[in-house]
C-alpha cells in the first residue's frame, strides 16, 4: 500500500507542558507507527513562528504529506501557511490554538483556555470571601495569556475580592519566584495566588516558603496538570490544593483522530474540545503520568 | 624661479602662541613665519613642544591664546584635518593610517575620486601607482598597510602628504624611520615640492639632514622659542648647542674593547625563518654589535626569529653555549635575552595607559610578591626610569599615547631594560630621539655593555652604527653580506656591503 | 631579489585572501551536499525557492549589520525594530482601509510608514551613540527591549494582524514570483547589490571601513565620522524596513514573538561571511553568504529525523563553528602566522 | 587668562573621572530613590535582600565576563552554560543519591561537578577563540545554542528536578543566612573581592588589561597571549558554576528556559559598570554596581502598578541608556572635547 505521511509541528518545547506535550506525541507516534506499517509520521518542532512557517514548507516540498497535524505557535500568524499546505491537497488537523479564519481545518482539536481561566476563578470564589486579597502571575504575553486572564476576571467581578496586581511571570519558575518575592514584600496580606501554570505555582510556593507566608489557609492555584503537582495533590498537600487541566496529550488526541481519518470507515472531522476539568485529591490519580516528563 | 617675492611672504605665520593641556603648559608664546617655497625646519629636545606646535598651525589642536595667520590674515583652522582644505598638510609624527586598509584608499581617505558618485578607482589606482614610482617605492597599491614594514608606512604617508596638492605641507619627523638612501628619495621630492612655490616644514632630530635640506631653521626649547636663524649659519654643532642650552661633548662614548677571549653569548647557526635565509653570527660577553642594511633587509626578522616572535624554520641558536629555541618571548626574557621593537606604536607601548604599566609590563614577574604586583617596588622603578633615561613628561599621569615622540622611546627603553637582560636587542634604539637623549642613551649601552651585558643594535643610522658598535654585521635579503671590525667600520664599507656590491666569503 | 621577495610575498597574500574570501562559498557548498545525501529532494527547485525566499529576511537585515559592524559599531536592536515597525505597519493598514479601501493605496501607505520608521529607529540609534556618546550595545540593547514591548503593549499581548481585506492585495510581495523567483528574493537581490556597491565602490564605504578600521585616522582625514555612523544605523534601519515590508505578507501578523533573536542571526550572519566584528573590514557578499548558510543549516535539520529534535541547537552550533573554522582557510598555514 | 581657562579645564578632566568612577553608583542610588518613593517597602530589609541575592546569580557571571570583555573578547555562551551545567548537576547528584546517599557527599559531588565543567566549558570557549582562531562572538554563539539543545535533550525538552531527599540538605545553600546576610550574597562578595583583586593587583590582572589594549604589544611584552586569553574564558566559566552552585538549590530544577538571556545582562551589567567592550579597560566595582542596577530596575517594576506590564520592557531599555549616559559624567562639556 502506497505510505501515507502526515506531518506534526509544534512549538519546540522550552517549558515544562510543551515537554509534556512533545513526549505525548513521540509516543503517540511509536504507537501509531506501530499499528499501520502503511502510516509514517513526521515530527518537527519549530522555535518561533516564521520557523514553524517555513517547516510547514519544507514538509510540502520535501515530505509531500498526506495530512497535517499543527498546534499554531500563533494563530494568525501561521493561518495563512496552514492555508497553503492544506491547497497542496492535505488534510489539515489543527490542535489547542484555532486559527483566524474559519474552516480551513478539518478537524480540530483543543484545550480551553478561557475556561481555565473560569474554572480557576470559581474554585478561588468557593475558599475566598469579599474583602480577600489576591495576586496573579501571569504568562507571557499572548493571546492564551490574555484568555486566560479575561475569562478569570470575568468570572471573579462583583465577588469583592480584590486582585492587589498582576505581573508577567513567562510560564517560568524563576520568573514566579522574582515577581512572587516582589509581592511579597509590597503586599503584607495576600490570602491567594493564581499562578495560572504549575511552572509558575513551583516558584511561587518556593518564595512563599522563603518568606514564611506559607501558613493561615493561603493557597495557589496554578495550572496544566503537571505530574508533580498533581501528585502532590494526591498526596492532601494543602498550599497548592487543586489543579486545573489544560492536557498535553490534546497532540496524541489529535494524532490519533487523524490517522483515524485515514483508517476509519465512519467521519471523523469536526471539533473536539477537551474540558478544563478541575483536579482533586479525588479524581487525581487518572490524570497522573508518571512517565512523562510533565 | 619665484624667489625674491615667495621668499618673503609668509603663508602661514604663529604669533604668539601659548598652548597648554590642562593645567600643563607646553608652547609659550612661540612665534613662527613659514614662507612660500623654503623649508623651514623646526628643531628642539625631546617634548620641546615641537608637534603640538606642528598639530597647532595646522589646527588639529585650538592654541590657548595667540594668532594664527594665514597669508597673512587672522585665521582660526578647521578642526581634524579640515585645514587640508586650505592647503595645509600635516603627516603626524604617530603614523596615521588606517591599518586594515589599503595603500590606495588610505592615500586618497577622505577626498576620493568619483565619478557620478561612483568612486573612480582607476585613476585613484593609476595616479597612486605613479606617486609610488616617483618615491620609488616598490609596493601594490592594493597592499594592506598592516601588511607593510614601519618604513614603508612611513613612505605611504609621505605619499598620501605629497599628492594633496598642499600649499603648507608639514611633516612630523618624517624621516626618523627611513634609511639615508630612502631620506635621499624622499628629499629629491622635497626640492620638486619647493620649486613649485610649496612651503616645507619639518621636525628631525637628524641635524646633518637639517643641513642638508633646510633653508631656515627653527628652535624650541621647553616649549620656549629660542631662535629663527638661516641654515648656512648654523653648523650642527650649534644647533645641537641652541636646542640642549649646552655644549655637548663627544656624541659617542670613548670604544671599550671587547675582551677577544670573552665567552660566545649567543650563536646563531644557518637560521632560515621568512625573510631570513642562512644566518650565523656570534655574539660575545660584553660586545656591542651592530645591524645595518637597507630597510627590509631581514635584521629585524632575524631577532623576531631568536626571540620566539617568529618561528624558526631551520638552524641552530645557542644561548651560554647551550641549543636553545626560546619557544615564546616570555622563554627569551627569563633566560636574559631582550628585544625592543622599533615599532613602538604598535609593538611597544599601550598607548592608552600611563607610564608606569607600561614601563613594568615586560618585566612584571619581577614586580610579583606574594602573588600581587607590589606597586611601591613600581613607582621606584619608575623613579629609576625617569632619572635614567631623562624621561620628561609634564604631567606624570598622562596617557603614553600623549607623551612625545622621543620621551615615549625612552621609556620603551626603559622597558625592556628593567628585566636586567643579559643579552639586549635594540630595534633602532635613538629612533625620534633628540641629540642630547642620543648621547645619553649611547653612553648608556656603552654602560651596560661595559658590565657585561651583550648589546646587538640594529639600526639604520650609519654614524650610530659605526660610533658604537665593536662589530657591525651587514645584511641584504635576509643574508648576511658580511661581518665588519676594526677599520672596516665605515660608511663606504658598510654601503657596499649592503647594495650587494661586495659579499664576503663564508668562513 | 628584493622585488622577486616582494612578489611572491604579494601572492602568497593574495591567495590566502582569495581562500578567505572563497570560505563562506565552500562552507555552502559542503552544506548543499550534505543536504542532497540527507535527501534528494533539499535540490528540488521548490526547496530552493523556499531556502531563497527565507535567507531573505535575514539576508536583507545583514547586509545594513554589514555596514554598522564595518563601522565598528553594533545593533542588537534589530529583531524588536522588525516587529514593532511590523506592529504599526499593520495598525495603520487596519485603520487606512476605511479611508482609503483594501487596496494599493493602503498597502503604499504602509510600506511607506514602515521606511519612514525604520529610519527614524536608525537615526535614534545612530544618535544616541554618536551625539549620546553611548556605547553601541547599550545603546541598541535598550532600543531593543523598548520596541520589543512597545509591540505587545500595541497588540496588548496578543497579535496584531492585518485585514484581510488587505491581505489579498498585499499577498504577492511575499507569495508572487517574477521571473520565476519570489519577489521576496528580488528584493534581496537589489538590496545585497545595492550595499555591495554602496560599500564597495563609493567614498562612503570607504569611510565606513576607515572608521571601523581607526576612529581617529577617519576624523584626522575630515571624515565627518558621526555623521558616517549614524548613517550606518539608518541604513540598518531602512534594511530592517524593507524585510519587515516582505515579513507581514507572509504571516499576516505580528507578535511580541516576532523576530526574536534575528539580531543574533544577522550579526552570525555578517561575521560567518568574514566580516571583522571589531569593524574595519566588511564584505556584502560574505553576509549574504552567512545568511545562506544559516537557513540551510535549519533547512537541512527539517529534512531528516535523525537527530532529536532536541538537538538542532547542538548541530546548528557545530555546523556555525565548523563553517567560520573552514572559511579561515589557514589550517595548517598557523607557522606563517606570525608575519 | 590662559592659566584660569587651564586649571579650570584640568579640574574638569579629573573632576569628570570622578563622575565617570561614582556614575554607576550615582544612577543606583537615583534608582533606590525611585523605588522609595513608590513604595517605601522597597528599604525593608526583606527587599534589600531579595535584591542582593538576586543579583549574586548575574553578579557572579558579570565578574567572569569583566576579565573575558577586558581581555577584547566575548562570551554569549554563560546563560546556556549555566543551564547545561544546572542539569547535569541534577543528574548527578539525582544518580549518586543511591550510593552516597542524600547528604553533604553528594552535595559536594554535585558542586566539584559543576566547578569542573565550568572551567572545561570555559576551556573550550577559549581555545576556540584562540588556537582555533574564530572569532569569540561565533564560537560563543555556536557553544550557546549547543549548551541549550544538551539541556532541553537531558530534561527531554522538560524540567529536571533535584531529588527531594537531596533539597533538604542543599537548600540551606541558598536559603541560609550568616551573619545576616545570605549565602548567595557572600559568594558574590567574595567572587567580587577575588575578581577585584585578580583584576587590579596581579600580573594577570595586567595582562587582561593590555591584551585588551594593543594584543602586539601584549605579545611583544612576553605576555603569553592565548594562555592568558583562555584563562579570561576558564575564569568566565568558573564564574558561571559558581552562579549555578548557588542557582540550584533555589529552585531545585533545571529547564530550557534556565538561565536564557543571562549572557545579555551580564554584558549589559559589565558595559553599564564602566568597562569599555572593545576590550583595555575593565572594572570590577562597576560591573557589581551593573548587576544591582539592572536587578533593581526589574525590582521596582515589579513595585508599582503605575505603568502597563507590557511596557516593562520599555522601562528597563530607557532606564537602562539614561543610566549609561548618566555615568558618561560630561553632559554639556562636549565643547572642551576637541583638546
Ligand atoms: N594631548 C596631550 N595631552 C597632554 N599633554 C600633551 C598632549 N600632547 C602633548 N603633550 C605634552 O606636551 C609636551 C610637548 O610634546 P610634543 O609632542 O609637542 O613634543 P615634541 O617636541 O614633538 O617632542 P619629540 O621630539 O619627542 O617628538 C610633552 O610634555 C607632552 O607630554
Ligand atoms: N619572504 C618573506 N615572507 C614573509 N615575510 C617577509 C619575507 N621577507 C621579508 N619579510 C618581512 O619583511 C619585513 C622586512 O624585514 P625586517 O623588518 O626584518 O627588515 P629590517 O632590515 O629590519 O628593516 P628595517 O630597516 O625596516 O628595520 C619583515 O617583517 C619580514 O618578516
Ligand atoms: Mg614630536
Ligand atoms: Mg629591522
Amino acid at each position: 500500500a502506497e505510505n501515507i505521511k502526515i506531518g506534526v509541528s509544534y512549538p519546540t518545547p522550552t517549558h515544562a507542558w510543551a515537554a509534556g506535550m512533545n513526549w505525548h506525541a513521540e509516543q503517540a507516534e511509536k504507537r501509531l507507527e506501530a499499528l499501520y506499517p502503511d502510516v509514517d509520521l513526521i515530527l518537527v518542532n519549530s522555535p518561533d513562528p516564521s520557523a514553524q512557517a517555513s517547516a510547514l514548507e519544507d514538509l510540502v516540498s520535501v515530505h509531500k504529506i498526506d495530512a497535517l497535524v499543527v498546534l499554531p505557535f500563533e494563530s494568525e500568524p501561521l493561518t495563512d501557511p496552514v492555508l497553503n499546505v492544506k491547497n497542496s491537497g492535505a488534510r489539515i488537523t489543527v490542535v489547542d490554538r484555532g486559527l483566524s479564519q474559519p474552516g480551513i481545518e478539518d478537524i480540530y482539536v483543543a484545550g480551553n483556555n478561557p475556561e481555565m481561566g473560569r474554572v480557576s476563578a470559581v474554585y478561588m470564589k468557593t475558599r475566598l470571601e469579599s474583602g480577600d486579597n489576591i495576586v496573579i502571575l501571569r504568562g507571557i504575553p499572548t493571546l492564551i495569556d490574555n484568555e486566560r486572564f479575561d475569562a478569570f476576571m470575568a468570572e471573579m467581578e462583583g465577588s469583592g475580592v480584590n486582585v492587589l496586581d498582576h505581573k508577567h511571570a513567562n510560564w517560568n519558575r524563576d520568573d514566579g519566584f522574582e515577581v512572587m518575592q516582589d509581592f511579597l514584600s509590597r503586599f503584607p496580606d495576600i490570602d491567594a495566588v493564581w499562578a495560572q501554570d504549575d511552572d509558575i505555582a513551583i516558584g511561587v510556593v518556593a518564595a512563599l516558603k522563603q518568606a514564611g507566608r506559607d501558613g493561615d489557609g493561603m493557597f495557589v492555584v496554578g495550572g496544566a496538570g503537571m505530574k508533580e503537582t498533581i501528585k502532590s495533590i494526591m498526596d492532601g498537600e494543602t498550599l497548592v490544593p487543586v489543579d486545573v487541566l489544560y492536557p498535553p496529550s490534546m497532540i496524541a488526541t489529535a494524532m490519533d483522530v487523524t490517522v483515524a481519518s485515514f483508517k476509519s470507515n465512519g467521519p471523523v472531522a469536526g471539533r473536539y474540545i477537551l474540558g478544563a476539568t478541575l483536579i482533586t485529591p479525588e479524581n487525581a490519580a487518572s490524570f497522573y503520568f508518571p512517565d512523562s516528563p510533565f | 624661479m619665484l624667489d625674491g617675492q615667495s621668499s618673503t611672504t609668509l603663508v602661514l605665520e604663529a604669533d604668539r602662541i601659548s598652548k597648554s593641556f590642562g593645567a600643563v603648559p607646553v608652547l609659550f608664546s612661540v612665534s613662527m613665519g613659514i614662507r612660500a617655497g623654503e623649508v623651514h625646519a623646526l628643531i628642539g629636545e625631546n617634548g620641546a613642544g615641537k608637534s603640538t606646535l606642528m598639530k597647532v598651525l595646522s589646527g588639529f589642536h585650538t592654541p590657548t591664546s595667540g594668532r594664527i595667520l594665514f597669508d597673512g590674515e587672522e585665521t582660526v583652522l578647521p578642526p581634524d584635518g579640515g585645514a587640508e582644505r586650505l592647503g595645509i598638510v600635516l603627516i603626524h609624527q604617530e603614523l596615521n593610517l588606517a591599518e586594515q586598509m589599503t595603500v590606495e584608499e588610505n592615500i586618497y581617505l577622505g577626498r576620493e575620486l568619483t565619478r557620478n558618485g561612483v568612486l573612480d578607482r582607476e585613476t585613484m589606482r593609476n595616479k597612486v601607482r605613479g606617486y609610488l614610482d616617483e618615491i620609488g617605492l616598490d609596493i601594490s597599491t592594493s597592499a594592506r598597510i598592516a601588511d607593510l614594514s614601519i618604513a614603508e608606512k612611513q613612505m605611504v604617508e609621505i605619499v598620501k602628504a605629497i599628492s594633496r596638492n598642499a600649499r603648507v605641507l608639514i611633516m612630523d619627523e618624517p624621516t626618523a624611520v627611513l634609511t639615508e638612501a630612502e631620506t635621499a628619495l624622499f628629499f629629491r621630492q622635497v626640492e620638486k615640492l619647493k620649486k613649485t612655490g610649496v612651503a616645507v616644514v619639518f621636525v628631525s632630530h637628524k641635524l646633518s639632514e637639517v643641513k642638508l635640506i633646510a633653508d631656515r631653521i627653527t628652535i624650541l626649547r621647553d616649549g620656549q622659542w629660542i631662535g629663527t636663524k638661516d641654515a648656512d649659519a648654523l653648523s650642527p654643532d650649534a644647533m645641537a648647542q641652541m636646542m640642549v642650552g649646552r655644549e655637548l661633548s663627544d656624541l659617542y662614548p670613548p670604544m671599550h674593547e671587547v675582551d677577544v677571549d670573552a665567552e660566545l653569548v649567543l650563536e646563531v647557526r644557518n637560521l632560515y625563518s621568512s625573510g631570513v635565509s642562512d644566518v650565523s653570527f656570534d655574539l660575545r660577553k660584553g660586545e656591542i654589535l651592530g645591524f645595518s642594511g637597507l630597510i627590509g633587509a631581514g635584521r629585524t626578522a632575524v631577532f623576531e626569529a631568536v626571540c620566539g616572535l617568529a618561528p624558526i624554520e631551520s638552524g641552530q641558536v645557542f644561548f651560554e653555549g647551550r641549543e636553545t629555541r626560546f619557544a615564546s618571548v616570555a622563554a627569551a626574557r627569563d633566560a636574559g635575552v631582550a628585544y625592543l621593537t622599533k615599532d613602538r606604536k604598535a609593538k611597544g607601548l599601550l598607548l592608552d595607559k600611563q607610564m608606569r604599566p607600561n614601563l613594568t609590563l615586560f618585566a612584571l614577574p619581577k614586580f610579583v610578591r606574594r602573588f600581587g604586583i607590589d606597586t611601591k617596588a613600581e613607582d621606584k622603578a619608575m623613579a629609576r626610569a625617569i632619572r635614567r633615561f631623562d624621561i620628561r613628561a609634564r604631567d606624570p599621569k598622562i596617557n603614553v599615547g600623549d607623551m612625545s615622540g622621543g620621551n615615549q622611546q625612552k621609556l620603551l627603553l626603559a622597558k625592556i631594560i628593567e628585566t636586567d637582560p643579559q643579552v639586549v636587542i635594540i630595534d633602532e634604539p635613538t629612533r625620534g630621539i633628540d641629540v642630547g637623549t642620543k648621547q645619553q642613551v649611547y653612553h648608556f649601552i656603552a654602560a651596560l655593555a661595559a658590565e657585561g651585558v651583550s648589546v646587538v643594535v640594529i639600526s639604520s643610522e650609519m654614524p650610530e652604527v659605526i660610533g658604537i658598535s665593536h662589530r657591525v654585521v651587514v645584511m641584504r635579503d635576509g643574508q648576511v653580506m658580511g661581518v665588519l671590525t676594526g677599520d672596516d667600520i665605515n660608511e663606504n664599507e658598510i654601503v657596499r656591503y649592503a647594495a650587494g656590491l661586495k659579499r664576503e666569503g663564508r668562513g | 631579489m628584493t622585488v622577486l621577495a616582494n612578489s611572491s610575498l604579494g601572492k602568497g597574500k593574495r591567495m590566502s585572501f582569495d581562500i578567505k574570501t572563497a570560505g563562506p562559498a565552500i562552507a555552502l557548498i559542503l552544506l548543499c551536499i550534505i543536504g542532497f545525501l540527507l535527501n534528494p529532494a533539499f535540490l528540488s527547485e521548490g526547496n530552493l525557492t523556499n531556502l531563497l525566499t527565507r535567507s531573505a529576511f535575514i539576508g536583507i537585515i545583514a547586509v545594513g549589520a554589514t555596514f554598522v559592524i564595518t563601522a565598528g559599531g553594533i545593533d542588537l536592536s534589530v529583531g524588536s525594530m522588525a516587529a514593532a515597525i511590523a506592529g504599526v505597519m499593520i495598525i495603520i493598514m487596519n485603520s487606512a482601509v476605511e479611508t482609503l479601501g483594501p487596496g494599493l493605496a493602503t498597502v503604499l501607505l504602509g510600506c511607506g510608514c514602515s521606511i519612514v520608521l525604520g529610519i527614524g529607529a536608525g537615526w535614534i540609534n545612530g544618535m544616541l551613540t554618536t551625539k549620546g556618546k553611548i556605547e553601541a550595545f547599550i545603546v541598541t540593547l535598550g532600543t531593543m527591549g523598548i520596541y520589543r514591548s512597545l509591540v505587545t503593549y500595541f497588540a496588548d499581548g496578543g497579535t496584531l494582524s492585518l485585514d484581510f481585506a488587505i491581505r489579498g492585495t498585499y499577498r504577492p510581495v511575499y507569495y508572487g514570483s517574477f521571473l520565476g523567483l519570489p519577489i521576496p528574493v528580488w528584493v534581496f537581490i537589489v538590496v545585497a547589490v545595492l550595499g555591495w556597491f554602496l560599500l564597495n565602490r563609493t567614498a562612503f564605504g570607504r569611510y565606513c571601513t576607515a572608521i571601523g578600521s581607526n576612529e581617529a585616522v577617519a576624523k584626522y582625514s575630515a571624515i565627518k565620522v558621526d555623521r558616517v555612523k549614524t548613517m550606518t544605523y539608518v541604513i540598518q534601519g531602512l534594511c530592517v524596513s524593507l524585510a519587515t515590508i516582505i515579513y507581514v505578507p507572509r504571516l499576516g501578523s505580528a507578535s511580541s514573538s516576532t523576530g526574536v533573536l534575528w539580531e543574533l542571526e544577522a550579526i552570525a550572519a555578517v561575521i560567518i561571511g568574514g566580516t571583522v566584528l571589531k569593524g574595519g573590514y566588511g564584505r556584502i557578499g560574505g553576509t549574504i553568504l552567512g545568511a545562506l548558510i544559516l537557513t540551510t543549516i535549519g533547512n537541512i535539520l527539517n529534512f531528516t529525523d535523525l537527530i532529536s529534535n532536541y538537538l538542532n541547537g547542538t548541530m546548528q552550533g557545530l555546523i556555525i563553528i565548523i563553517a567560520v573554522w573552514l572559511q579561515r582557510g589557514d589550517w595548517g598555514k598557523a607557522k606563517a602566522k606570525t608575519n
